[in-house]
């Protein structure tokens, strides 16, 4: 069953067409990422899920009903939002039953509903409070609370921990992960933080320009992204991309004056391409300090040092690569080393179409 | 009912005339007197008045120069015709001059009362001045002239004027008929004849206003009652002002031909302009309001009112069938003149509030800026009285 | 510089007569004074009797204090026949400002609520024509609003003068409450309505509580404006219903033989009493309201 | 589905649009109804009433024609140069003085800011009088022995709309500093530590780099300042009624005289069609940079 | 060398002490790094050398030069403001000469030093645009090339790149450490992100509270943090604290019902302790789902993949555990495992005191 439906979805601002064409469904009870670089349209296409935008053309259901011009009230949506946007003069209780109150429900059943909603957020103990006076990550907490007590069907989510300092935003991270085990609603969840992204979706839309470049499952993404932009995009540090040629019938990559065998590769039946790019993850590298016959030869440039794991960063054939190595591994700037991928995990684009093949 | 009354009778004389005509009508019961002064002058009341009577809440009666002013609103149909009133009164027959009523009349049908005359041709001069600056008081404008420099010397300024800009055009229209001649005086302005503007005769009036405003140089007041009071306290020897001045020596205790003197026409022409002020009453729909109306307009033209009116203001009564016995000794003077019918028209009644508005300008400019020459001043006149309506 | 100990340490030597804090205090001083003065000369001046005045400095203070003056201007000026001083303007004073208030900061918050988050086609420009017409003297309305009221049947009636003023402040207002607004984050607007609130309850739930900077700024504004009205006082209502500042025209421009200025300057700050005091008590506010909505052009 | 219907364009944020009914009253039927009808009747005789005989030009060949209305551009023109240059560099000078951290500031800032609180006419009433030779500041310099002291703006027909400038900006200044300080309030502290770092002297900073970021803010004060200066009447009225002479004549006063004691609605309306034109020759050009500007970002 | 001396160093704002009796010695071309919580003074502290504050007692040195009462700009510093503060309405040229004009230094040698500031940053292109017209991470380099023509001995950094999304922030990591590696200045960064600290530092300060909690290389502080506060503030997700004690004479942790043998630990010697801590980093943790004797017994609860490898998040007596595993390894939720920790990269603290044993 579907939970949302976009149907060729189409809005301009004036003259600029952020969203074009646009279709999407979003199962019952899924955790639905939109990842994309700022200004690709995610916002945007929360936003007319929302119903907060008026789009230009085309169709939007929820749950089956065409909610394409209901208001946004009307919808069975909850959201929420990057700085929160509390109501600042109210208490956290007041947050939470404003909007049950619009609808003139019943106090009894109003109470019964924020007192739930406290408790499975853990802030009952700040329903006198008011904004203010909470820290990031309860007003966070207050924030989702709020869609929480009007029981809707479908949760929109835009950027909501972007505002929060890096440890507070793993916390948090995992807190609705578990929120979402446990409710089972339908969420769409709008970043631009890829780890966000892997972590927490059952599927991630990758956007570029308002086009949906790729929607499938994080591993997928991860593992095998549909193009260049979604392959650069994915992952911290990037991928390795190296420029040069699939020859040998597609069993081997040309690169620079070294030739990397493709056997292995999981993926299409690769074909000769003259303008071809190797992508290669740091994690899918292994450094040799010994001379390997198909291995890639290597200066070291860099070493960093991230705790869990260290990076080091290389040169070849003008090139910057990447390596992810365990902690205690340590190389020394101008050192000679030879990469050695693991083809299985590579993928391999045509440069052109920026496809992968 | 309650009569709203409307004016900018506000200085000391004029405002103990004003509540004893209120006083009066009160008296008299049915209706009341309620005062809608607005000080500031006619430039402040006016517009205040119009979009009065524009606005469709107009009051009972308002105060206007009588003349030319009023005669869109006749026309626009807002004030109330009066016309049986005053027939019924025969206010022809007592109204001296009759061309005060002529004034009122719009088609033939009478809109308003003329509540008295005033007349600009007064030099006031003040005794003590003189006699400080050991000169005689002189009897015209030639020997004021020719007693200045001796008052200068005393530290007196010789002819106070204030800065507003009806003052100084009062002057000089004062000085025009003057030193100009009536005929000169009718041929520019009600005939309004170019030429005469351009004449030798107004030459000389310019001539003469260029040595006024000389004399006045020292006179830092704004308002006309201000310099009247330099004249008062013998800081001024003279101010060339309207008999209104009368009501403000009144109040200061001064006694005429004592304290102080009146020369009509600047003691060369003795000739009255017969301005003065009128009230009209606007439309109203309310029928006890209009009925308050006529009262109030057979109120003010009635003889007690005059005369108490007028013995306080200092103007003259607009008919004379009445007893000014307790008038002094330049209000008499002032009545002699009139009986004999030595008047002329009163500038509002023969030139538009715009002509009017533009000649201001000039003389204000002309009494205030020493560069400007007397000739150029005179053409600059003459042009304005060749577009004038 | 360095003083003659070798290792310069802990707090950097400072003295109170620096250069700098000479001339900060100094300039500070001095334009204080300028700016004092005119009120320091409306101060003496109402305190002293005639005589004193015109025989000395209007700096000097006064050799005898007396408030005969004060006295005369709220309770005996004379205008024309009336002689309660500004007593009689006060009050209608107050019963013109009170819905003036009300009205005009209301339609204009209202109005800059609207502009800043529920923009329509069209609204930038009512709201440009409006900026503009800040610039229109108001002399050339006088006649036009003068037969609108007519013809709405408000004419005369002190919802005239009130329905005058909100039109006049409107402008000014409409653009500090827009400007305003529009800082307010959008999210916050995007969750009401995602809460169900709708344009009323939202500018009074939500956006009214967060506003009272602003609400200052306006109040400010417009009890000085209002309060020192004069010329649509005089245009807009009756005699019976003419502010205090009526009054004060008439007393300050009724010459009495000479000028009263004692009596004249007891007057002008008995009239600048109330938006004076408004200025002294919630300055402060003033400032911080100015910063949220004046700066963000 | 009725729901999905698409609703009518009129009909979407309806409530914002009947909310706005009051602006787009405003600025229909009052700003541009009342312009249209002030520019109309500039081409006709109107007298005390208002109407419809055309003359063409006429009334533009006499405005233009007459000493009275070049002398008041003229004197508008070095008010208006003046009034901005000063409140500009003032308001800034002030404000930048009190963000120095400074103590009193709340007591400074009460000061410069309480004559905003006070009427035109009040304020120059109270000029008028301190500049009053015989007992204002002149008086007083010279009894203090500097006999030959000269200082009588008001009664100078050279230097009297400088003395008209003086109160202007007496009462105007506050509020100019006010906007300055909250703009230089809301500058990025780092800012000046980075100029402090790269060793500029302040008043460089504040030149080179302060004052080019408070664009904004300048705009701002900018048009309420010139909002103050095309309306220039009461001021003049309270201090000088124009004089001496016609030498502090302002269009706003021609407009005024014309109207209402001239009668000669037609030469008004002209006079405010003119001034009308000359606000709209800056402001739309300044409008189309500034909104046409922030498109291109 | 020292390249800055900080001694006693104290700050008050008014009746608040920020900074008490504060010592830190920064050694010739060293990158330290200034970490700690939101407000717990390292803006402050770095102000203090860059003299945009007066300090309240104490003596700041910059190679070997007293300078506590000198002028910021004759430290010979430069500094790098988290919001840029480049000079608006100035393009970046102007931005970059402005403090050198300033110096009335001659247009030559203004224009050689622009010139070689721009070649090192690469950002010649960009010389005639102004800051508005930048983007992040332009902006970022323009200003610290307005510190590089400055030709200063110490750099400044107070949270250069908090501003920048993620991926920016990474690249302009590596660049940084790059431009250090080139320059060899000394040069101290404010930060509260653990990554840019572990990657860019030669040396830690890590701070809490206005004091220097503990001062080494990125290594040691990772692997042997000097109290609880340190190791729980650095690491993502952070190190797992096991509440328990040390028993047996110091050579077996009790935690809940269970006991996990300390041999091996890397520390002082241990003594037994009823209220102790157990430390163990995500990483060097191994699940095993068959019984394993000296394993912590642990249900599986959230499973978040990241990419480049998966974190596990288990419950055990009343703790919340997370473990780091390979990408492709999968846990369902409820699953019974067991934790087998690598006691060698330890840490056991005293509860009491905090303080490692
Ligand atoms: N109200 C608007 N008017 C005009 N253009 C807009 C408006 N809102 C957004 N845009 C444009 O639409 C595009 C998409 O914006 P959107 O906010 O959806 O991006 P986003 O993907 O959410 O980016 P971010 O990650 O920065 O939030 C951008 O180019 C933006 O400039
Ligand atoms: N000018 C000031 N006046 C008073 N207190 C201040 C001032 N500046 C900073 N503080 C206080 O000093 C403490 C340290 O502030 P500081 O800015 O150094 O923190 P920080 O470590 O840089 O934090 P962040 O990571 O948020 O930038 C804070 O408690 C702050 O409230
Ligand atoms: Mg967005
Ligand atoms: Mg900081």
């Amino acid at each position: 069953m579907q939970s949302i439906s976009i149907r060729d979805l189409k809005l301009s601002f004036g003259a600029l067409t952020v969203l074009d064409t646009l279709n999407l469904d979003i199962r019952d009870g899924e955790f639905l990422v939109l990842l994309g670089p700022s200004g690709c349209g995610k916002s945007t296409l929360l936003n007319c899920i929302a119903g907060l935008l008026d789009i230009t053309e085309g169709q939007i259901f929820i749950k089956n009903r065409n909610v394409t011009w209901d208001e946004p009230s009307r919808r069975g949506i909850g959201m929420v939002f990057q700085s929160y946007a509390l109501y600042p003069q109210m208490t956290v209780r007041g947050n939470l039953s404003f909007g049950l109150k619009n609808q003139r429900m019943p106090r009894a059943e109003i109470d019964a509903r924020v007192a739930r909603a406290a408790e499975i957020l853990q802030i009952e103990a700040l329903l006198d409070r008011k904004p203010g006076a909470l820290s990031g990550g309860q007003r966070q907490r207050v924030a989702i609370g709020r869609a929480l007590v009007r029981d809707v069907d479908v949760f929109l989510f835009d950027e909501p921990l972007s505002n929060l300092d890096a440890k507070l935003r793993s916390e948090l991270r995992v807190e609705l992960k578990r929120l979402h085990n446990r409710l089972g609603n339908t969420m769409v969840y709008v970043t631009h933080d890829q780890i966000e992204a892997l972590t927490l979706a059952d599927r991630i839309a990758v956007m570029r320009g308002g086009v949906i470049q790729q929607l499938d499952a994080p591993q997928v993404i991860y593992n095998k992204p549909a193009n260049l932009f979604v392959a650069g995009f994915i992952g911290s540090p990037a991928m390795n991309f190296l420029n040069g040629a699939v020859v040998q019938g597609g069993r081997g990559f040309r690169f620079g004056d070294q030739l990397v065998p493709l056997a292995g590769y999981d993926g299409g039946r690769l074909l000769d391409c003259a303008d071809a790019v190797l992508g290669l993850r740091p994690e899918h590298l292994r450094i040799s300090t010994t001379p390997v016959a198909e291995g890639i030869n290597a200066i070291v440039d860099l070493d960093e040092p991230m705790g869990a794991d260290s990076l080091v960063w290389l040169r070849s054939a003008g090139a910057q690569i990447s390596v992810r190595v365990p902690a205690e591994t340590r190389h020394a700037p101008g050192d000679e080393v030879w990469l050695v991928p693991d083809i299985t995990k590579a993928s391999v684009f045509d440069a052109r179409s920026g496809q992968r093949m | 009912a309650d009569l709203e009354i409307a004016h900018w009778w506000t200085s000391g004389g004029e405002a103990a005339a004003v509540s004893e005509v209120a006083r009066m009508f009160d008296e008299r019961g049915e209706h009341r007197w309620v005062d809608g002064a607005i000080a500031g002058g006619s430039g402040t009341a006016r517009p205040i008045i119009i979009s009065r009577i524009l606005g469709g809440d107009p009051m009972a009666a308002t105060q206007l120069n009588h003349g030319r002013q009023a005669e869109e609103l006749i026309e626009a149909g807002l004030m109330l015709d009066l016309t049986e009133l005053a027939e019924a009164e025969g206010w022809r027959d007592i109204v001296t001059p009759v061309t005060l009523l002529d004034a009122c009349t719009v088609d033939g049908r009478v809109y308003c009362v003329p509540m008295n005359i005033h007349s600009w041709q007064w030099l006031w001069l003040s005794h003590q001045a003189f006699e400080d600056a050991g000169v005689e008081v002189p009897t015209n404008w030639e020997e004021f002239v020719a007693a200045a420099p001796a008052l200068e010397e005393a530290g007196k300024v010789p002819l106070a004027v204030g800065q507003q800009s009806w003052q100084s055009n009062g002057t000089f229209n004062v000085m025009s008929i003057a030193l100009g001649g009536l005929d000169l005086w009718r041929q520019v302005y009600e005939e309004k004849d170019a030429d005469a503007a351009a004449s030798a005769g107004m030459a000389e009036v310019f001539a003469g206003v260029d040595v006024a405003r000389r004399l006045s140089a020292g006179s830092n007041v704004q308002d006309w009652n201000q310099a009247t009071n330099m004249v008062i306290t013998g800081a001024a020897g003279g101010q060339i002002m309207g008999d209104w001045a009368q009501g403000e020596f009144a109040i200061a205790g001064l006694v005429a031909g004592e304290d102080y003197s009146c020369l009509p026409g600047l003691g060369v022409n003795e000739v009255i302009s017969t301005g003065g002020d009128a009230f009209y009453f606007p439309v109203n729909r309310d029928p006890a309001i209009r009925e308050g109306q006529l009262a109030l307009a057979s109120h003010l033209i009635a003889p007690d009112t005059q005369v108490a009116f007028n013995l306080r203001k200092g103007s003259l009564p607009v008919r004379t069938d009445i007893d000014m016995g307790a008038a002094n000794d330049c209000m008499k003077r002032g009545l002699e003149i009139l009986t004999r019918g030595d008047t002329v028209p009163d500038l509002a009644m023969v030139i538009s509030p715009d002509t009017q508005g533009q000649i201001e300008d000039l003389m204000v400019e002309f009494w205030n800026d020493f560069s400007m020459t007397p000739e150029d001043a005179q053409a600059r006149f003459a042009s304005i009285i060749a577009s004038a309506d | 510089m360095a003083p003659a100990r070798a290792e310069p340490r802990g707090r950097r030597p400072q003295r109170v007569l620096t250069r700098r804090n000479v001339l900060i205090y100094g300039t500070l001083g001095l334009i204080s004074l300028y700016y004092l003065l005119p009120l320091y000369v409306m101060v003496v001046t109402s305190l002293k009797g005639m005589p004193e005045i015109r025989m000395g400095s209007v700096f000097a203070p006064p050799l005898e204090i007396t408030f005969e003056p004060w006295v005369k201007a709220w309770s005996q000026a004379c205008t024309g026949l009336n002689c309660d001083g500004l007593s009689r303007g006060f009050m209608n004073s107050v019963r013109i400002l009170i819905p003036s208030l009300v009205l005009s900061i209301a339609i204009a918050s209202v109005n800059g609520y609207a502009l800043s988050m529920w923009r329509f086609r069209g609204s930038e420009t009512f709201f440009a024509i409006l900026i503009i017409g800040a610039f229109i003297p108001y002399q050339v309305m006088i006649y036009p609003i003068v037969i609108l009221l007519r013809d709405l049947g408000l004419y005369g009636s002190v919802w005239g003068l009130v329905l005058v003023h909100t039109i006049f402040g409107m402008p000014i207002l409409t653009l500090l409450f827009r400007n305003y607004f529009a800082q307010i984050p959008e999210e916050l607007f995007k969750a009401a309505r995602v809460d169900g609130a709708g344009f009323w309850t939202i500018f009074f739930k939500i956006m009214m509580p967060m506003s009272l900077p602003i609400f200052v700024v306006a109040l400010i504004l417009q009890v000085t404006g209002i309060w020192n009205d004069f010329l649509f006082g005089v245009i807009y209502t009756r005699p019976d219903s003419y502010p205090m500042t009526v009054q004060l025209n008439n007393i300050v421009n009724s010459v009495q033989g000479v000028k009263e200025y004692n009596v004249n300057m007891a007057a002008t700050l008995l009239t600048g009493l109330v938006p004076l005091t408004i200025y002294f008590v919630s300055g402060r506010l003033f400032v911080r309201g100015i910063a949220a909505g004046a700066v963000k052009g | 589905m009725a729901a999905s219907a698409r609703p009518h364009r009129l009909m979407r944020n309806l409530s914002a649009k009947i909310a706005s009914l009051p602006m787009i009253f405003t600025a229909l039927v009052i700003f541009i109804g009342c312009t249209a009808w002030t520019v109309v009747h500039s081409f006709t005789s109107s007298r005390l009433l208002p109407r419809t005989d055309f003359v063409g030009l006429a009334q533009y060949e006499r405005l233009w024609s007459s000493n009275r209305w070049i002398v008041s551009i003229e004197n508008l023109a070095i008010f208006g140069f003046f009034m901005m240059v000063f409140s500009l560099a003032i308001g800034f000078v002030l404000a930048a003085l009190l963000d120095q951290k400074i103590r009193f500031e709340s007591a400074f800032r009460t000061i410069l800011l309480y004559p905003f609180a006070l009427s035109f006419i009040v304020t120059g009433l109270v000029w008028q009088w301190i500049l009053n030779p015989e007992f204002g500041v002149q008086s007083m310099v010279r009894s203090l022995g500097w006999e030959s002291f000269s200082f009588d703006p008001l009664y100078n027909p050279d230097i009297v709309i400088y003395g008209i400038l003086i109160a202007g900006l007496w009462q105007g200044t506050g509020l100019i500093m006010c906007i300055m300080l909250a703009g230089l309030r809301s500058i990025d502290e780092d800012i000046w530590k980075a100029s402090r770092v790269d060793g500029i002297p302040t008043w460089k900073t504040y030149v080179m780099i302060i004052i080019p970021m408070m664009r904004p803010v300048f705009i701002t004060a900018l048009v309420l300042i010139a909002t103050g200066i095309v309306k220039v009447y009461d001021l003049v009225v309270a201090q000088t009624s124009g004089g001496p002479g016609i030498a502090s004549e302002v269009p706003a006063k021609y407009v005024y005289d014309h109207m209402f004691r001239s009668q000669n609605l037609g030469q008004g309306f002209a006079a405010s069609t003119m001034m009308l034109l000359s606000v709209a020759v800056v402001l739309i050009p300044w409008a189309y940079l500034e909104f046409g500007g922030k498109k291109r970002g």
